[in-house]
């Protein structure tokens, strides 16, 4: 089997501030360690302010101060290049930026310049790493757009001439012209509502398997993973408590915090209200000691308040870390 | 960041060639043959417009007036190169007829225009009538008032036929500052209206013309004319600067900055502080005395002129107390610090008048005294500009003279000793009572005095007001200083104003006679409360004995010696009824530097005419000035 | 919405004309109101220092009177006024009569404008490229440097900065000229001497109003760029390794253009009042001096006219950015 | 509201030093209250000494102590420039937000009225104002005056943001949830132009005090009320500058600097904390 596309190992990424000598740490990343496979799509998962999104910077070095990495690497093995991301040059990550990784952002509604035409979009971020003349580039920008179904004229609009639906397809369009190796989307169908919601999955993922891509896919929503991802990842606290297929995780849970995000899916018939998590999530400035989740766990015992549960094998490629995984109740 | 780099070789080879050429102001002209001289005026709005005769249409101390006109007198405010009269284009003084009905003026032969004509009585005639005929012009009002007819028997006498007895007529073209101006017949003849005739460039009379000027009104380059000799002050020799420039140098810091840089050869008038700083850093530089206090005290009376028809000035005790509870030491640090020449009567102490007025009445000033309603008093302290020079003496030494007789010429003599405890019975006198330590007035309500001064126009006066209010209100008067920045004038003459820093009196200075100002205080021209009060009788003070006065003046000869006891007599009157509390003579800090020109009037070794450059008398200047190598 | 265009064009010309005429008008009252009088000014600088009789005023006044016009009462002259505007005369001046006030302006709008745009832009450019880089670069010394000192030049009151400028460049270090636009006794000729000569009296105007200027256009490009930075559609351009320069130029500066260019705009319209202080303390020609000493005077025919032109110069700018703003933000829509 | 004030303190060292700041001008203006002088009485102390333990700023050349002095003058001043900018800005933003928001004749109505106040020039009409009050003009109604005059320029910026604003989709959100007009600009869109308010705050201020600087170096002013620019009105008439007594416009310079400085950062930090997007990102994890 060749390489990861994706290793991210002991990756610990923290805010760190200082006003009048007070040193603050936001432990956002704490020793993280996943790898994303060629061609499969990844999910990522956790409520918010959990670290989905510091994770995500981290992978594609888009930190910025107070953010600082502590340890850890993130490596991409792209078909003819090894790069670590953390330690490559400006002009290194530059060359693989669109080209090999590319990106879907959040909230697609401000992603685009609003005072320029689309098509500069794709001029500024794909040009360089397709070469050819502008207007061969155009063409082929138009052919990428009419197989994604979208109409060429999108390219003269304003952004804000574009309904959201529209402008995160153009969004994912811009993010696959150059056929990247690599695409990290960031809640990209987050503001959108259910009907539009369902057509960029189905353009997601269907660009996917043409190109055969991979994907990291954040969404707090967990129906969402359930149809699009292969494998799923979820988070809380700073570190990824849980790692497995999709199917396997949604099947049989193994962390308690899991089993409560599947729990708290609507299902036809249900009637009973859902039970809520009491607590707030951990301030991650002072997190709580030994496992994160003890204070809002139904489980959590001595050693959960002690000790810091590994992230070990629970069964065939699905990872927890959580010292009751076996009496985690299965939905 | 190399950028900077190039910014900073950009800069220093930018000034490298600037410093050669900021040095030199001028364009063209060499240096040593030209004179610049500040044009108080500013910049000139019209620039353009050199037809002096029509009011307001253009600049006139632009070098105009100075170095291109000329009439038929001129009185210096100082001693004069050859008398304080000269009989410039006429050829001696004004004949009257006894009952001062007819003037006849001889005129002086062989002086031409500048473009060759030859000045006659045509051109006089000319100028008259056309002013006679024309509303507006500058002299039309004065001409159309007194002449009834005019004639020329021939070519070199002209004779004014008068409406009226005036013995004064010839006032009218005796340049004291300024005076009617002759026109030329055979330019403006052909020019149509003469209102709106630009009359650019000026054929002029002066030893001088017009060399080139900025549209923009920033500066005035007069050149020598090469047939000078037939000009009237070719009498006196050949004048000195080939070239004079009359510029705009700016705020007085500026001009101190442009004679450091001997840039500007005479400043007509900068802050006393300018003068010291000029007096301390550049050897060149000078004033009108050697030393302190420097500057030219003009024939003007700066004085505390309190608008008679308000009722709170209407009592004489009230207007005496104000002026006793003046410090006039005060006034002099805090206005001229120090540099003040001061003057307890209505006469400016300069020129003529201290030897005509402040000496003889030395004596009778001693012995004044005013009656308090409880005692008699002697408000005159003789020793004060004494006091003056001695208390500047200890940090300026020797610059302070030390004989009484030059402590007299620059600081003046005696003056009214403060004295709040006369000033309150007086006060009270007058009905009006302290409460507290307010004062009120008889119908109950504060005594409030505001004092309006120019401002910016007359820093310096606006200083003095402002120590002057400072002493009422330490009294217990509500005082405060108004500045009536840019509305002076129409307030001034409006009399829309209680009390103000201006001056109502203003002479000859080298002639003793006293109509120029005294005539407008005749009752005759007081306005009505509201209405403009023509100038210069601003307090709007009447007094039968004083019309008394005014009405002998009238029928007296200029030069008759009687003149002097009537000038006396109102001497005394506005002594007794303090009309005004005169303070001083407006000094004038006009600094000459020497580095190109030398022969520059002075107090002691060369008192021949007014330095101040403004003055259309600077034309004699011209004649005493020498390169200085 | 392209229908609605011309539609949107006629409403804001009828409201540029609504607010010159009411512009106009006011400043008519104004200048009106004033309680100077432009005859007693004149009767003043006739009579001040020299020989006087108090008799022939009375006869000067109401000659004067005839003269400048000044006769009928303010509803006549309010009519006469508008009579000339309309064919772009604003009559003799009051304190220069007769010569008129076009002539007048016209004599000191040339330097006005040149001394002017030429700052403003300069100015406005350099304020806005700092300004932009600062925000950008925020971590960068010689920026916030920069910063630092047009912040602490800002508020000093542009009188002394001028005047330190003119001490320094003009007496301790005398290599800049300090007084005038040209060499005096100088033909304007367009010669390259003029020019020279044009150029070097221009520096320290420039460059005083440019000291002071700089800080506005800086803090609040400097501002407007570290907001924009956070926007959503930078940090993606980042992600995709859209270069520096360009994301600079492109997204961040163009963004944040779109208001400094109103404020450009304005303060363009507003250079028709002159550089009051910078024409006082260089000796500068221009406008400013002009509408001072008409004020001074009571001359309301100067100040109006003055005052015209530049409402319609500020009217017109504030009209051409409205039409241009669609052009400038293609997020509001003409309405 | 107390809470944050302190935890902008201790946070934010921008906020703090800008309070600091004016805090110590303030001080400063506060000892007017105590100053052994009154303000307009002048050789009070010997003229044109340089600043000494005895004269922390030196004395004037009309004998008068700088520093109790400058006391006054910066309390004129600050007083001056914060009546302005309070009454300007309350004008900027309603005329701005409303015009923004309502669009259409609203508009165009007020906007026709803000730009009659744009175009008109202020130097004029604020000096026939001076002559046509004569002896009454004080520093107040001059700030009334220029109150009055100094909205405009902000309202119109305040107007475009509030444009933009509306087309986003909050605003829809808001009307169509039935929001009134007052509580959907109070309430979304005063936070997105309260940063701008606070900008054009100091640049209010800033302009303010110009003004009336220009206004006193040309004569334009009440000398009995000193002020920064009545202080430098002063040292002109006794050209301080050539004449080397550069205290006597160093000092107030230097506090006008401090005070504009101060109001900055202020200015600055109050935005972040203020703005949002700006807080989003900074607690975000």
């Amino acid at each position: 089997m060749s390489a990861p596309v994706l290793e991210v190992s002991g990756l610990r990424a923290y805010y760190r501030t200082s006003a009048f000598g007070t040193r603050r740490e936001v432990r956002a990343v704490d020793d993280v360690d996943l790898r994303i496979e060629a061609g499969e799509i990844y999910g990522l998962a956790g409520e918010s302010s959990c670290g989905k999104t510091t994770l995500i910077k981290t992978i594609a070095n888009a930190i910025q101060p107070p953010l600082e990495v502590l340890a850890g690497s993130v490596v991409f093995n792209f078909r003819d290049q090894r790069i670590d991301m953390h330690g490559a040059s400006r002009e290194e990550l530059r060359d693989i930026r669109w080209k090999r990784l590319s990106y879907i952002m959040q909230g697609s509604m401000n992603v685009l310049n609003p005072v320029r035409r689309v098509r500069h979009a794709f001029v500024d971020f794909a040009f360089r790493h397709i070469g050819r003349s502008k207007a061969e580039f155009l063409d082929i920008v138009r052919a990428h757009l009419r197989r994604l179904h979208l109409e060429p004229d999108v390219l003269d609009a304003y952004p804000h001439q574009l309904s959201g639906g529209m402008r995160q397809r153009v969004t994912i369009a811009l993010a696959t012209v150059c056929r990247p190796e690599f695409i990290i989307a960031d809640e990209p169908t987050t503001a959108l509502d259910v009907v539009v919601q369902k057509g960029v999955l189905a353009m997601i993922h269907s660009v996917q398997r043409e190109m055969g891509s991979s994907v990291i896919f954040v969404t707090h929503d967990m129906a969402v993973h359930a149809n699009l991802t292969d494998r799923l990842g979820i988070m809380y606290g700073g570190r990824l408590v849980e790692e497995g297929r999709t199917a396997d995780v949604f099947r049989r849970p193994r962390h308690p915090y899991t089993a409560h995000l599947i729990a708290s899916l609507p299902r036809l018939g249900d009637a009973a209200p859902k039970e809520g998590l009491t607590g707030a999530p951990p301030n991650l400035a002072d997190p709580p000691p030994g496992c994160r989740f003890h204070p809002r766990c139904p489980l959590a015992s001595d050693i959960c308040r002690r000790e810091v549960p590994p992230m070990t094998e629970r069964a065939p490629g699905h990872r927890a870390a959580c010292f009751h995984s076996d009496q985690v109740s299965p939905p | 960041m190399r950028i900077w780099r190039y910014i900073a070789m950009f800069l220093f080879v930018g000034c490298l060639a600037g410093e050669a050429s900021a040095q030199n102001t001028i364009s063209n002209l060499p240096r040593k043959e030209t004179l610049i001289v500040e044009n108080p005026e500013g910049t000139i709005k019209n620039a353009g417009w050199f037809n002096i005769w029509a009011i307001n249409a253009g600049g006139q101390s632009t070098g105009l007036h100075q170095l291109g006109m000329d009439t038929f007198w001129y009185i210096d405010p100082q001693k004069g190169v050859d008398g304080v009269w000269d009989n410039s284009l006429a050829a001696d003084k004004p004949i009257y007829n006894a009952d001062f009905t007819e003037m006849t003026v001889k005129l002086r032969k062989g002086i031409f225009w500048s473009d060759g004509v030859e000045f006659s009585a045509a051109d006089v005639l000319y100028t008259i009538q056309t002013h006679m005929k024309t509303n507006g012009l500058r002299w039309s009002a004065p001409v159309q008032v007194n002449v009834a007819e005019v004639s020329a028997p021939d070519d070199s006498t002209v004779v004014f036929k008068l409406k009226k007895p005036n013995s004064r007529f010839h006032a009218l073209f005796t340049v004291r500052w300024n005076a009617m101006w002759m026109m030329p017949k055979h330019v403006f003849e052909k020019a149509g209206d003469p209102l709106k005739f630009a009359n650019d460039p000026p054929v002029t009379l002066g030893a001088y013309t017009l060399n080139s000027y900025d549209p923009n009104g920033k500066w005035f380059i007069w050149q020598k004319r090469p047939d000078w000799q037939r000009t009237t002050v070719a009498r006196f020799g050949e004048p000195g600067p080939k070239y004079v420039a009359y510029v705009d140098p700016g705020p007085p810091d500026k001009r101190v900055i442009a004679q450091m840089n001997h840039e500007l050869d005479i400043i007509h008038d900068v802050s006393p502080e300018g003068m010291f700083t000029l007096a301390k850093q550049s050897k060149t530089s000078h004033g009108w005395f050697k030393g302190f206090p420097y500057a030219h005290p003009d024939p003007t009376l700066p004085a505390v002129v309190l608008n008679a028809q308000n009722e709170m000035f209407k009592s004489r005790d009230v207007r005496w107390a104000l002026a006793l509870l003046i410090d006039i030491k005060a006034v002099s640090m805090a206005s001229y610090r120090g540099a003040a020449t001061i003057s307890a009567i209505g006469v400016p102490p300069t020129g003529s008048a201290p030897d005509v007025y402040h000496a003889p009445l030395e004596a009778w000033l001693k012995d004044f005294e005013i009656d308090t309603g409880k005692r008699k008093v002697k408000p005159y302290d003789p020793t004060i500009g004494k006091q003056i020079a001695d208390s500047l003496r200890p940090s300026l030494g020797e610059q302070i003279p030390s004989s009484a007789d030059e402590i007299a010429k620059s600081f003046g003599r005696g003056w009214w000793k403060p004295n709040p405890q006369a000033a309150q019975e007086l006060l009270e006198r007058a009905g009006y009572s302290k409460k507290g330590d307010k004062w009120f007035m008889p119908d109950g309500k504060p005594f409030s005095i505001k004092l309006m001064v120019e401002g910016e126009g007359r820093p310096v006066m606006t200083r003095a007001g402002s120590m002057i209010t400072q002493q009422w209100r330490q009294f217990g008067i509500d005082a405060s200083t108004v500045v009536a920045q840019g509305s002076m004038v129409d307030r001034r003459a409006a009399g829309d104003f209680e009390a103000m820093i201006t001056w109502s009196v203003e002479t000859w200075g080298g002639h003793p006679d006293l109509s120029f100002f005294l005539d407008s205080w005749h009752s005759q021209f007081v306005a009505q409360p509201g209405k403009p009060q023509p100038p210069r009788n601003w307090q709007r003070w009447t007094n039968p004995e004083l019309d008394k006065i005014i009405e002998q003046v009238r029928q007296t000869g200029f030069d008759d010696p009687k003149g002097l006891e009537l000038g006396r007599d109102y001497v005394k009157l506005v002594v007794r009824e303090m009309p005004t509390i005169p303070l001083m003579s407006y000094n004038v800090f006009t600094v000459m530097d020497d580095t190109y020109w030398t022969g520059y009037p002075n107090a002691a070794t060369a008192p021949y005419t007014d330095p101040v450059p403004n003055w259309a008398n600077t034309k004699y200047m011209m004649v005493k000035l020498k390169p200085k190598q | 919405m392209i229908s609605g265009y011309p539609l949107y064009l006629l409403g804001r010309l009828g409201q540029f004309a609504l607010v010159v005429f009411i512009g106009i008008n006011i400043a008519f009252i104004v200048t009106h109101a004033t309680p100077i009088d432009p005859v007693e000014q004149s009767i003043a600088a006739a009579t001040q220092f020299g020989s006087t009789s108090p008799e022939a005023i009375a006869l000067m006044r109401q000659s004067l009177k005839e003269l400048y016009g000044l006769e009928g009462g303010l509803a006549e002259q309010y009519a006469s006024f508008w009579r000339r505007v309309a064919v772009g005369d604003f009559g003799p001046s009051l304190s220069a009569f007769p010569t008129p006030v076009s002539v007048l302006i016209g004599r000191a709008l040339p330097w006005t404008v040149s001394l002017l745009v030429v700052s403003t832009l300069l100015t406005w450019a350099l304020g806005n490229l700092l300004g932009g880089l600062a925000g950008y670069y925020a971590k960068n010394r010689t920026l916030r440097l920069a910063g630092l000192l047009a912040m602490a030049f800002h508020p000093i009151p542009y009188y002394i900065v001028a005047f330190l400028l003119l001490i320094v460049f003009g007496y301790l270090w005398p290599v800049l000229p300090i007084s005038g636009g040209y060499k005096m006794n100088m033909a304007r000729d367009w010669s390259w001497e003029f020019i020279g000569s044009l150029l070097i009296h221009g520096i320290l105007p420039v460059c005083s109003l440019a000291l002071v200027g700089l800080g506005g256009w800086f803090m609040g490009m400097r501002s407007l760029v570290s907001n924009i930075v956070t926007e959503d559609y930078v940090t993606y351009a980042e992600l995709g390794g859209v270069k520096r320069g360009r994301i600079l130029g492109s997204y961040v500066m163009r963004n944040a253009l779109v208001p400094q260019i109103t404020g450009l705009a304005m303060s363009l319209g507003a250079i028709f009042n002159g550089a009051i202080i910078t024409e006082q303390v260089f000796g500068y020609p221009g406008v400013g001096t002009l509408l001072v000493s008409a004020v001074h005077v009571g001359d309301y025919s100067l100040v109006l006219g003055i005052t015209t032109v530049s409402i319609v110069a500020v009217s017109l700018a504030v009209l051409l950015i409205d039409l241009l703003y669609p052009l400038l933000d293609p997020r509001v829509k003409a309405r | 509201m107390g809470r944050s004030f302190l935890d902008l303190l201790r946070l934010n060292r921008q906020f703090a030093a800008g309070v600091v700041l004016l805090s110590l001008v303030t001080l400063f203006a506060l000892l007017s209250f105590v100053s052994p002088y009154p303000p307009n009485d002048s050789f009070v102390v010997p003229p044109d000494l340089p600043p000494s333990w005895t004269n922390l700023m030196g004395t004037t050349s009309r004998g008068q102590d700088l520093f109790w002095l400058l006391t006054f003058a910066i309390r004129n001043t600050l007083l001056f420039g914060i009546t302005v900018a309070v009454i300007s800005r309350i004008l900027a933003l309603v005329i701005g937000l409303v015009a923004g928001y309502s669009g259409g004749l609203v508009d165009r109505a007020l906007m026709s009225i803000n730009d009659t106040f744009i175009v008109i020039p202020l130097f004029p009409i604020l000096v026939l104002f001076y002559f046509v009050m004569k002896d009454h003009m004080s520093w107040s109604l001059l700030a009334l005056m220029m109150a009055c005059l100094g909205w405009a320029y902000d309202a119109r910026l305040i107007r475009s943001v509030a444009l933009s604003l509306r087309t986003r989709e909050f605003t829809e959100t808001g009307i169509f949830s039935g929001m009134s007009m007052r509580r959907i600009l109070v309430e979304e869109h005063l936070p997105y132009v309260l940063p701008i308010v606070f900008s054009t705050t100091m640049n209010n201020i800033n302009w303010s005090i110009g003004f009336e600087v220009t206004l006193s170096v040309l004569g334009f002013t009440d000398i009995n009320t000193p002020t920064v620019g009545v202080l430098i009105y002063w040292a002109n008439q006794h050209t301080a500058l050539v004449a080397g007594i550069w205290w006597w416009i160093f000092f107030p310079v230097l506090l006008v600097i401090l005070t504009f400085i101060g109001l900055f950062l202020l200015a600055v930090s109050m935005n972040e904390h203020i703005d949002p997007r700006s807080r989003l990102g900074r607690s975000e994890g």
